[in-house]
């Protein structure tokens, strides 16, 4: 399927929204009424889906998508680098707490 | 046109005294700050008054020979601010950011090392003061030294906005973006003046531990890039004879020959 | 001024690496990286400190409010796809349809800044301050530097109009740098939102 | 212009250098009528006897300080005389005449600085004597120690007048080595803070005696070889005119 760029544009924003969305649902599912509870699991897909719309603003917003190779890799490699850093602080935190 | 290049080199000495003096200056700034005088990383700001005065006696003769070297040499930081202002001159701007760069800097040296350096000789020099006074000499000496912002917040932003639209190629572009980061840390330290402890405070993990690095990558890249510049310079006014480093082409060859 | 001025479409180059370019001034590039460093510094700080006092953390992060956060979210993302828009119309000869989307963006931005400091001033009113505690240190810091980031990303846009206000200037380089920057705040955005929001 | 005539950019040039006159003998007048340097207030202090200090003679300490206040960054001016002269050098870059602007404003500053903190002392002379010894040190060791854009600005003008590579040269040779010499009797008042007593205190021959002397011995000397550089860029002027 070939999308038009307007067209493509909107699909990403419709998915980078729908992706805000779900972390209500996360929220939702964590706490018991109003207080609220740690959870390794809502924490770590917190921040998975937070890098997962930074990478999509990137392709498609940015036009990452269709840059040289070289700026591909290296927004892959942020991405990837943010990624290692963030879930490797917080399980290490988490761990020697 | 050897010959040619070689009295350029000479003509060049001037520029290239400044930039070797700037190596030593800013080398010797981190001597006698961090191994010296010990006062970098900076001492805790939630010391009680009794403890200042044992911090001031736990650094005695290397606070007052370090500070007394930053008083025989400190003027000498006025030598990297004129090779930028010159840098600054060189390029399509107005001479107004050449000189406000200048102004900016040249009189910041008052609070932002004199301060921190009398107000520290004077805390050695009186050990038996009231450690009450002797913790506001203490809170003197590194708060005007972390807080001197508006000069580094301002001057990084003139100098980006002078580099973003010069059109003889006298700095990267990227180093252009690289000041906003700089100019965007000075912003970032302010808390420093409202916490005593805690990540933000002038020793903290925000405050201290990813500000400064940035700082002395900021500084390491404008060293580098000024040697490039006076390499490249021609003297003259127009632009350069070759452009400046070009980060993605370096970035660009290296991927194609990983690649091949 | 012909149609190719913008990107070649992904099936229009293949794998040609050549007839790809930069969106915008590729050294802005540069910044996106290394402010990005920075703030995954700060964000690593802030885990940190929340795994090692977890209650206290939690409890104070209980006086925010999720769906403010969501319709922040949901503000910038969209004040995103708008720049990218105008970048689109850019790049099609439609200034005048890029200009709209401009306003537009900077409608959306100032919508998610009176937002943002709505509830800020909400938060001190019901006690909650820079200094109340270390949740909220954080949470100040965080939603106050990226602020300071906006406020920023308004000059960015401000240059944007103008180099589209006049036909004698129309940079298009000029403009996806600008738009780079405001994504680039938006992206920050959606990392803090997580960080102080959603992570528990 | 006419033959005869002088240009408004000599005549503002010759209304500055001559404000030296005055300056020099307002300075000299301040130095002498503040208490506080003949003989200079002891490192070695007590808090009350600092305090007693501040309660004699409080006007001849106001006065004198208000003077310096006013008329120290006077120098200003006459540092840029010395700048503008740099432009007739044979550099091929104004990177000297930017450090000698960089340093300029600093080093009469840090002096009123330290009139400042002496003003504050004699603000309120029944203050508690710990704060009035404190507010001293700060004034002293301002003054004192204070000397690194001055020590600056005499290397970057010595540097200047040897690399004036040119037949005529717009200052003498032999004041870059006058420089240097000045510059380095300048350097042991940086260290007044490692000695309270000695020559080295801040109180002592060296670290108040020579490096004062020395100011006012720099500022005749070089007031004079300005003179005659001025009417040689004059000469240039016409000439090229």
């Amino acid at each position: 399927m070939h999308l038009s760029a307007e067209r493509r544009l909107s699909v990403a924003w419709v998915v980078v929204v729908t992706i805000t969305l779900i972390y209500l649902v996360i929220d939702g599912s964590v706490d018991d009424s109003d207080v609220m509870r740690a959870s390794t699991v809502a924490s770590v897909a917190a921040i998975g889906l937070a890098l997962i719309k930074v990478r999509i603003v990137m392709r498609e917003f940015m036009d990452v998508r269709y840059a040289p190779r070289i700026l591909r890799t290296v927004t892959d490699a942020l991405v990837l680098t943010m990624g290692v850093f963030l879930f490797g602080t917080y399980l290490v935190g988490r761990a020697i707490a | 046109m050897t010959q040619e290049r070689g009295k350029l080199r000479g003509a060049k000495r001037e520029l290239w005294l400044a930039w070797y003096v700037t190596v030593a200056f800013y080398g010797l700034y981190s001597v006698v700050f961090f191994a010296l005088a010990r006062a970098q990383p900076p001492g805790r700001p939630w010391l009680d008054p009794g403890q200042t005065v044992a911090w001031f006696a736990d650094r005695h003769w290397g606070l007052l020979i370090g500070f007394g070297l930053i008083f025989v040499l400190g003027g000498f930081s006025a030598v990297a601010l004129a090779l930028i202002t010159y840098s600054i001159r060189r390029m399509s701007v107005s001479p107004a950011y050449a000189y406000s760069y200048l102004i900016l800097y040249a009189i910041a040296a008052i609070p932002g090392f004199m301060f921190i350096c009398v107000a520290m000789t004077c805390g050695v020099m009186r050990p038996d003061l009231s450690p009450v006074t002797t913790q506001w000499l203490y809170d003197l000496g590194f708060l005007s030294f972390v807080g001197t912002m508006g000069v580094f917040l301002v001057g990084s932003l003139i100098w980006m906005v002078a580099i973003l639209i010069d059109e003889n190629g006298v700095l990267p572009r990227w180093f252009g973006y690289l000041s906003l980061v700089n100019a965007l840390t000075e912003v970032v330290i302010a808390p420093s003046w409202i916490f005593q402890r805690g990540v933000l405070a002038y020793n903290g993990a925000i405050g201290f531990w990813v500000n400064v690095p940035v700082f002395g990558l900021y500084t390491v890249a404008f060293i580098l890039l000024l040697r490039d510049f006076i390499r490249r310079d021609d003297l003259g006014t127009g632009p350069l004879p070759m452009p400046p480093p070009d980060v993605w082409g370096h970035a660009k060859r290296a991927v194609e020959a990983v690649g091949a | 001024m012909t149609a190719v001025d913008g990107l070649a479409d992904d099936a229009a180059v293949g794998g040609d690496d050549a007839a790809r370019r930069f969106p915008g001034d590729p050294d802005m590039w540069i910044f996106v990286v290394v402010e990005s460093l920075v703030f995954t510094s700060y964000f690593c700080i802030y885990l940190y400190a929340r795994t090692q006092h977890e209650q206290a953390f939690l409890a104070a992060q209980s006086a925010l409010t999720m769906w403010v956060g969501i319709l922040e979210t949901i503000l910038l993302l969209t004040s995103s796809w708008a720049i990218a828009r105008c970048v689109q119309c850019t790049r099609a000869g439609s200034y005048a349809a890029a200009r709209q989307f401009a306003f537009v963006t900077a409608g959306l931005g100032a919508a998610f800044f009176a937002l943002k400091i709505a509830e800020w001033v909400h938060l001190i009113r019901d006690g909650y301050s820079f200094g109340s505690s270390d949740f909220m240190q954080h949470f100040f810091f965080l939603t106050g530097i990226h602020a300071a980031h906006l406020v920023i990303g308004f000059v960015a846009l401000g240059v944007l109009v103008y180099e589209l206000s006049d036909p004698r200037r129309r940079s298009h380089k000029t403009i996806e740098t600008c738009s780079t920057y405001w994504h680039t705040v938006d992206l920050f955005w959606v990392v803090i939102f997580a960080m102080l929001y959603v992570v528990r | 212009m006419p033959p005869g005539e002088v240009s408004t950019s000599r005549v503002g040039e010759r209304i500055i250098y001559w404000t030296w006159v005055p300056l020099f003998a307002i300075w000299i007048t301040a130095f002498l009528l503040f208490p506080g340097f003949i003989p200079p207030v002891s490192p070695r202090a007590s808090a009350a006897e600092v305090a007693e200090f501040y309660r004699q003679d409080l006007s001849r300490i106001r006065y004198s300080m208000i003077l310096f206040n006013w008329f120290g960054v006077a120098l200003i001016p006459i540092l840029m005389l010395i700048a503008e002269r740099m432009r007739g050098m044979a550099h091929r870059t104004p990177v000297l005449r930017f450090c000698v602007i960089g340093v300029a404003g600093g080093a009469p500053i840090a002096f009123l600085t330290s009139t400042v903190f002496w003003l504050v002392a004699a603000f309120r002379p029944d203050r508690s004597p710990d704060l009035t010894l404190l507010t001293n040190d700060l004034a002293w060791v301002t003054f004192t120690c204070g000397v690194p854009f001055l020590i600056a600005l005499y290397l970057f003008i010595a540097l200047a007048v040897a690399w004036d590579d040119q037949p005529r040269p717009v200052f003498p040779r032999w004041i870059a080595w006058f420089n240097v010499v000045i510059a380095l009797v300048t350097v042991p008042a940086a260290f007044a803070g490692l000695a309270k007593r000695g020559v080295f205190a801040w109180d002592g021959l060296v670290s108040f005696w020579v490096k004062n002397v020395a100011i006012a011995v720099w500022i005749v000397v070089m007031a004079w070889s300005l003179r005659s550089a001025m009417a040689r860029d004059g000469e240039v002027i016409e000439a090229g005119a």
